[in-house]
């Protein structure tokens, strides 16, 4: 019996190691396309295909196809989730794509899948994905560190350096979410000494629901009145919250701010409940990541500098000690002067 | 005249029996050649057959184990709670425990011992379910709904919703084994679970029992059967196919988190029931769950070949496809119904 | 008529002593439960899940079991929405209420002929419409979130009245979609219990065979009954986005077990034939106090679903015990009587 | 004879090539009492759904009030006044006892509205019609299965009713609520009305009827006036056999008591219950529904937990914690209701037949051994005469007497030393109900030990060795059956002389 267990082992650990998975590291340079470009197949792998986010993201796509005569599109898992969306990558994989660009749900999740498509020969960039072992480049608008201390240093604006506040994100499982509001919160640490974090809720979770987002707001204001400041991540929250505060009568005295869509903040930016939120252009984002993933399909060399063709992706850097996070000139910060120029 | 009468309703037994599957068989198929004519260089591939492999497996397992609750005349929809918790048990595990860059022959011992905790959590899981419905007689719905938030909850708080990465190479190196680089590990672990389950259910006593017990709770204890004991068994096994799905989607993913797979729920109840599974209890087979399962797959997979084709649409054709087979069964049990109930009626 | 033994057999005063034991529990722990703004804040989130379940609660009593109203709700109100924002309509929030109820009609219909007239398993079928509408709504209409057009954003912006918080000058207002939830309550306590359609529906959850031979329109009565169920989903969805002046199309999907959690709390019998409004209403206003209450309480974002899993157990386990309790006692009284 | 309330002439019906109903014709008179016997299968349901409009007959004509019809609607039948009460009376358990009452006719007057007031004093009338103390108020699953019948049967009153045609009434009703019933129907008939009495008990078609039609196979066999009508004729004609009269005269019965009950007591069922209970004699235990009898016998099944006294198998005190207890030690029970408690109605019949004895019909495993499963089903299905076509059918499709016999072998096939049976006939046809009791002595005979729990005295009498009456949770007296009259039986278990 025993020696049936270790013989069964010893089949499993052959097959094993036969396969290649992972801690693989890949020249950008030898995944230059031998086919011509009429006949690349490039796809964008975003969250889910709901959010309004995204779906300004797939106008970049378009705008990209249309531009360059590539047939690139976006394909999306039907809800957020790691599983599903890696279930996404596998068919395309399957189907022989020439590039993957993908917003990782988690990036740790994807590794795996990800380090298949590598080993085809597949490109693979990511966007809001620093972490991400398994890809050749990683183009940010922003390093997930400077959002999170742009938003801080935002709210601390709002707040005049001094007050309790708390973090809020979409889900506590996250991923960037996380990551901007533990660099938001760390910044305040060493340069706000009179910001402290709520010690009791140092992270409210809105389940990705405007309503929660307003919900919750009114709850915590209730509950600690000495809240001055939230903190947000998602895209619904600054909605939500402001919502909650020009109900609560806190407007003036208690400030959120976040990523943000012109459009779902445009009223309150206006009546100056918001005073300011965050974006970087999905759409551009969009358009950048396929832009990066034609120049290694052409066999260029990826340098500082680099011009993605989308605006405020002209010129990436190379995040410092990395040579495969790439940032962008940054993000944009909206007031109720500039809402209105977006269109979207 | 008795003759005459069973005679008929052998006929009508049969056909509603057989037929579910056949048709299954035949959608089966249908969407196969479907998908096969409309992208011949894609699907039937041996890549895109590779990469359904590597997919269906860990939700199929979950949707078997709700299956089986089904059987008994309940339903399980704590399995992906159950899943992600005991994965992140397991994660955390070997996070903590195995040294860094230690040799494979050093980690084994661990990723047994993981893999036994993992279980152990699902059998717990299970467990916890399984009491809560057949001794405190809360509707299973409203049961593995509480327990469901309940383990979800607890895989949140005990990792902050973070996920848990950094396992052992080794871990995701044997769970994404492939034999004959085509036929995945976790492929192989769903065709033993599938086949046992199936075995389980037409060959051995207890799955009679379940049979039995789904159709009439009350008869079945007047048969001497034990209930209680069924019930929490049936859970168990489906929290242990929970953990195993756990398992095969840390190893996907390389990692654990809370909310993993959190659609498949779902997912799983509509398989159950396109499957043939009755949500009454008492009647369904693992061979049409399994035909289900991969309906959905090439389904998915092949949607997945149309770029423009939003894979919203799959849920169309499947609450579509579920709807029209419900209508077309009952038209036809309806016919042999008529004959059969009218000729019982006098 | 009605005794205090009848009344005690009831589920109502159990989870009315449960509301009343969390809010002075959330009274204790935060001071804040008892303020006129904080009770119209839980009077604003409850108007949502309310209207949902008293559909649910029609259905379960019944003897079925309806999972698609938050996808009939959904995508009535996206439809809707896209509709009166492409027509530029700026003319009154009726029209949108008229054109929601009316698509929801239309998706109720098709539960209310497969269930009715096909005589197939509800929670099958409310499944795969579920799935169906969702599909979709995110596929063919390729939904994603969107303003919403001046009618529903003026109605938005009604408010009845606004709670101050004294101690705090924190303010409420109350939103004017709770007279569409009271209109609501009026009219399913009236058509519950004062028509023929509303004892039918009783009469067929207690037995559908008697009922037909009784003469009841069986399939008249699951038809209106799903129909119902659309309409009001569709009025619940605009109720929604006009609250949020936002329309999400994803913000109500996965409801559907909450809601039907809290109407079993309430005492609704899963197996048909029993359920209150007043139960059900109740139930709704405990599960809407827990999860509105989470932080006032103070319990840690990381273990709120611990939490809310909790309560749905050792809620329906208190019902499931109860009503086990009362068929005993039932069994033994008839036993001496006779 | 008095004008007919119904004539059916003819009535021609088949069922996708099985015939039915071959010219059955019937007659009722104004005020008359009429029994319809039939075994089951004798097409009788099928003959009350074409007179009630349920069903198109294929030929024959239907005349009401001298209105003729070839075929009725539903509702046209309620208008003309034909009203059917039947076998599970088709209450609504969770309504009141007011609204069941009023719904029905608020529903005939097309109401839209519920009047709650109008519907009380309509609930009011209708139970004073007959007498009937009832609380309004209460919810219909709190009554007993009796209360529920009078209220189906004031129910039919409310609807001006001229003939009620009962389907079965007396099938779940204990005797004294059957006495209780029938005293009903004569003031009914008192009134004016007529009542079509539809049975196949021929001690009830005695007793209450004046005028009889007996279907066999679809056709009529016999009809006239119930006064000139024996016993070995009606049985004869409804099963086209002669049986011999029975009784049980146990041959072997065993000095030594194989069970032995003493001082046994559940609160709220029963108290203080003492017999012994030897192998080959079959004890006989009748009483009123609700005197104790089933909670006894379940108790000795594992199903309650007594809260006094002993219970001992071959002088060996023994505790019973569940049903598998009760198996393992050799105690085998057929519930009364076979539909909810007995069978598992759309399995098949050999899942039914095996499933307490699959302990011993799988391997070590678990795993099953289909070939003896499947080789015992058919000894079981020849032995018993069961008629299936085939084993693989659900049992639903097997007639009452042949699914009760699935539900006996189930329970032959153990190794039993005692059989309880609750109700071993109830709903069942004649003939089977003899096959029943010639098995059971046939058992007894080879040195079982039977305890029957009926309240069917006839049944008693014929099978029992030994009787016990039960009456409010004690036991009465112990009676001997050779000596005992149905009378005496009826007398001791109600209380009343």
């Amino acid at each position: 019996m025993k020696r049936r267990l270790l013989l069964v082992v010893a089949i499993v650990m052959i097959f094993a190691l036969a396969v290649p998975l992972f801690a693989q590291s890949y020249n950008p340079l030898n995944f230059k396309s031998k086919k011509p470009m009429s006949q690349w197949k490039i796809a964008l792998v975003p969250k889910d295909a709901t959010n309004a986010w995204f779906v300004r993201m797939e106008v970049g796509v378009k705008q990209f196809a249309k531009d360059t005569g590539i047939n690139a599109f976006q394909k999306g898992p039907p809800k957020t989730d790691a599983a599903m969306q890696a279930q996404v990558i596998e068919d395309l994989i399957a189907q022989g794509v020439d590039a993957i660009c993908v917003v990782p749900v988690d990036p740790a999740a994807l590794e795996p899948v990800l380090g298949l498509a590598l080993s085809k020969g597949i490109v693979v960039i990511d966007h809001e994905g620093a972490s991400q072992q398994n890809c050749l480049y990683d183009i940010e608008a922003f390093s997930n560190e400077g959002l999170g201390q742009t938003i801080m240093i935002e709210l601390a604006k709002m707040m005049g350096e001094k007050g309790v506040y708390t973090t809020m994100v979409g889900n506590v499982t996250n991923a960037s979410h996380n990551e901007w509001a533990d660099a938001g919160v760390a910044y305040a640490k060493a340069h706000y000494p009179n910001m402290t974090l709520l010690a009791a809720e140092p992270r409210v979770e809105i389940m990705d629901n405007l309503d929660t987002a307003y919900e919750r707001a009114k709850e915590l204001f209730k509950k600690y009145p000495n809240l001055k400041g939230i903190f947000g991540t998602s895209s619904l929250s600054s909605p939500g919250v402001a919502r909650a505060i020009e109900e609560l009568g806190l407007k003036g005295k208690a400030f959120v701010t976040s990523v943000g869509l012109p459009n779902e903040n445009k009223v309150y930016l206006k009546d100056g409940t918001l005073q300011s939120v965050l974006l970087w252009d999905p759409r551009d984002a969009g358009y950048a990541q396929l832009a990066m993933a034609v120049k290694i399909l052409k066999g260029e060399k990826i340098e500082n500098g680099c011009n993605l063709t989308a605006p405020g992706w002209t010129s990436m850097q190379f995040a410092p000690g990395s040579t495969k996070v790439l940032q962008g000139k940054g993000w944009i910060t909206i007031t109720k002067d500039n809402v209105d120029s977006f269109g979207f | 005249m008795t003759t005459t009468k069973t005679a008929a309703t052998v006929r009508g037994v049969r056909s509603a029996r057989d037929p579910n599957l056949l048709r299954l068989l035949v959608m089966l198929v249908f969407v196969f050649v479907l998908m096969t004519v409309l992208r011949p260089n894609q699907f039937a591939t041996i890549a895109s057959f590779n990469s359904m492999m590597r997919q269906f497996p860990e939700y199929g397992i979950m949707s078997i184990g709700i299956s089986l609750a089904m059987i008994t005349g309940g339903i399980d929809l704590g399995v992906v709670g159950t899943a992600n918790l005991s994965a992140i048990v397991a994660a955390k595990f070997l996070i903590g425990t195995v040294p860094r860059g230690a040799p494979p022959a050093q980690v084994v011992p661990y990723l047994i011992i993981a893999v036994l905790l993992s279980l152990s959590v699902g059998l717990a899981c299970g467990t916890i379910a399984g009491t809560l419905i057949s001794r405190f007689n809360i509707p299973a719905i409203l049961a593995t709904l509480g327990t469901q938030q309940l383990f979800t909850g607890i895989a949140i708080g005990i990792t902050n919703g973070r996920p848990q990465s950094g396992l052992p190479l080794l871990y995701s190196r044997i769970g994404n084994t492939e034999f004959f680089r085509f036929v995945p590990l976790s492929f192989m672990i769903f065709f033993i679970v599938a086949v046992s389950v199936g075995i389980m259910l037409s060959r051995t006593r207890f799955g009679t029992f379940m049979y039995m017990m789904g159709t009439n709770p009350r008869a079945a204890r007047y048969a001497g059967l034990n209930n209680t004991s069924i019930i929490l068994r049936t859970y168990m096994i489906s929290g242990l196919l929970s953990s195993v799905a756990g398992l095969i989607m840390m190893a996907r993913a390389n990692s654990a988190k809370a909310d993993y797979g959190a659609p498949y729920t779902l997912q799983c109840v509509l398989i159950a029931v396109l499957g043939g599974i009755d949500p009454n209890g008492g009647f369904g087979t693992i061979g049409g769950v399994t035909m289900a399962i991969l309906i959905l797959q090439f389904l998915s997979s092949g949607l997945n070949m149309f770029n423009n084709i939003s894979n919203f649409y799959r849920d169309v054709i499947w609450g579509g496809v579920l709807i029209l087979v419900l209508v077309f069964n009952k038209l036809l049990s309806w016919r042999e119904e008529r004959r059969a109930v009218r000729k019982s009626m006098n | 008529m009605i005794s205090l033994g009848r009344i005690s057999k009831r589920s109502e005063p159990y989870v009315l002593a449960a509301i009343i034991l969390l809010s002075l529990l959330i009274q204790a722990r935060s001071g804040q439960f008892f303020s006129g703004n904080n009770l119209v804040d839980l009077a604003r989130s409850l108007i949502v899940p309310a209207l949902f379940s008293v559909g649910c609660m029609m259905v379960i009593v019944s003897g079925g079991i309806d999972v698609s109203f938050p996808a009939i709700a959904s995508l009535a109100m996206y439809v809707t929405d896209k509709i009166l924002l492409a027509s530029n309509y700026s003319g009154n929030v009726i029209l949108a209420y008229a054109i929601s109820a009316g698509l929801g009609l239309l998706m109720g219909a098709l539960n209310g002929f497969l269930i009715g007239f096909l005589r197939l398993p509800t929670l099958v079928v409310t499944l795969g419409t579920s799935s169906l509408y969702t599909g979709l709504m995110f596929g063919a209409f390729s939904a994603s979130a969107s303003d919403v057009p001046p009618a529903i954003a003026r109605h938005g912006k009604e408010i009845l009245f606004t709670a101050t918080n004294p101690t705090m000058g924190l303010t409420s207002n109350m939103p004017s979609q709770i007279l569409i939830l009271i209109a609501v309550l009026i009219l399913a306590f009236l058509l519950l219990r004062y028509t023929m359609l509303g004892r039918g529906i009783y009469a067929i959850g207690g037995d559908e065979t008697a009922a037909e031979r009784a003469g009841f329109n069986v399939r008249g009565i699951k038809m209106f009954l799903y129909c119902f169920v659309g309409v009001l989903a569709g009025i619940t969805g605009i109720a929604r986005i006009s609250m949020m002046t936002y329309a999400d199309p994803s913000t109500m999907l996965g409801m559907e077990m909450t809601v039907i959690a809290a109407v079993v709390l309430g005492g609704t019998r899963v197996t048909g034939g029993m359920g209150s409004l007043t139960g059900t209403i109740l139930g709704v206003a405990l599960m809407t106090i827990l999860s509105n209450s989470l932080i006032l309480i103070g319990i840690p974002t990381y273990w709120t679903r611990v939490f809310t899993g909790a309560v749905i157990i050792i809620g329906t386990g208190v019902t499931a015990h109860q009503t086990i309790a009362t068929r005993r006692r039932r069994a033994q009284s008839q036993k001496a009587a006779a | 004879m008095a004008a007919s309330v119904l004539r059916v002439k003819g009535i021609t019906k088949s069922f996708g090539g099985v015939q039915a109903l071959r010219g059955v014709s019937l007659d009722i008179a104004l005020g008359e009492i009429h029994c319809l016997a039939g075994e089951n299968g004798s097409g009788k349901s099928t003959l009350i759904k074409i007179i009630s409009g349920v069903h198109e007959p294929d030929a024959g004509e239907i005349e009401i009030d001298g209105r003729r019809f070839s075929h009725l609607n539903p509702k046209e039948a309620i208008g003309l006044g034909i009203q059917v009460i039947y076998q599970d009376f088709s209450v609504f358990p969770n309504l009141t006892v007011m609204e069941n009452l009023a719904l029905n006719s608020e529903l005939m007057d097309k109401r839209k509205l519920v009047n709650y007031k109008r519907a009380r004093a309509i609930a009011a009338n209708a139970v004073s019609q007959i007498g009937f103390d009832v609380d309004l108020d209460e919810r219909v699953e709190n009554l007993t299965v009796a209360d529920r019948q009078l209220i189906a049967i004031c129910r039919a009153l409310l609807q001006e009713a001229k003939l009620i045609i009962m389907d079965e009434p007396t099938s779940a009703l204990t005797k004294k609520e059957v006495k209780a019933l029938f005293a009903v129907i004569k003031r009914l008939q008192a009134r004016g009305l007529s009542i079509l009495f539809v049975s196949h008990k021929l001690d009830e078609v005695f007793e209450i009827s004046e005028r009889y039609t007996i279907l066999r196979s679809g056709e009529n066999v016999a009809s006239g006036s119930t006064v000139e009508l024996d016993r070995k004729t009606f049985v004869f004609h409804m099963t086209g056999r002669q049986f011999e009269d029975e009784f049980y005269t146990p041959s072997a019965i065993r000095r030594e008591p194989i069970l032995s009950v003493r001082g046994l007591s559940l609160g709220g069922a029963y108290a203080d219950i003492s017999f012994d209970l030897a192998a080959g004699e079959i004890l006989g235990i009748t009483g009123l529904l609700g005197s104790g009898r089933t909670e006894l016998v379940e108790t000795l099944f594992g199903i309650f937990q007594p809260e006094a006294g002993t219970i001992s198998i071959r002088g060996k005190e023994v505790r019973i914690k569940s049903v598998k207890d009760a198996i393992r030690k050799g105690i085998g029970y057929v519930p009364s209701d076979r539909l909810t408690e007995g069978l598992f109605q759309p399995q098949t019949v050999e899942r039914n037949l095996s499933i307490t004895v699959l302990d011993r019909l799988s391997d070590h495993f678990g795993f099953l051994r289909r070939g003896a499963i499947a080789a015992m089903t058919r000894r079981w299905i020849g032995d018993l005469s069961i008629a299936t076509k085939s084993p693989a059918l659900p049992v639903r499709t097997l007639s009452g007497g042949n699914q009760q016999k699935v539900v006996l072998a189930r329970w032959l096939a153990n190794d039993l030393s005692i059989l309880m049976l609750n109700g071993p006939t109830m709903g069942v046809d004649i003939g089977s109900k003899y096959d029943i009791h010639v098995l059971m002595r046939k058992l007894a005979g080879k040195g079982l030990a039977i305890i029957i729990v009926s309240d069917d005295l006839p049944e008693v009498l014929a099978c029992a060795s030994r009787i016990l009456v039960m009456r409010d949770g004690v036991f009465v007296q112990e009676l001997d059956p050779t000596v005992t009259t149905e009378s005496k039986l009826s007398e001791l278990s109600t209380g009343i002389a």
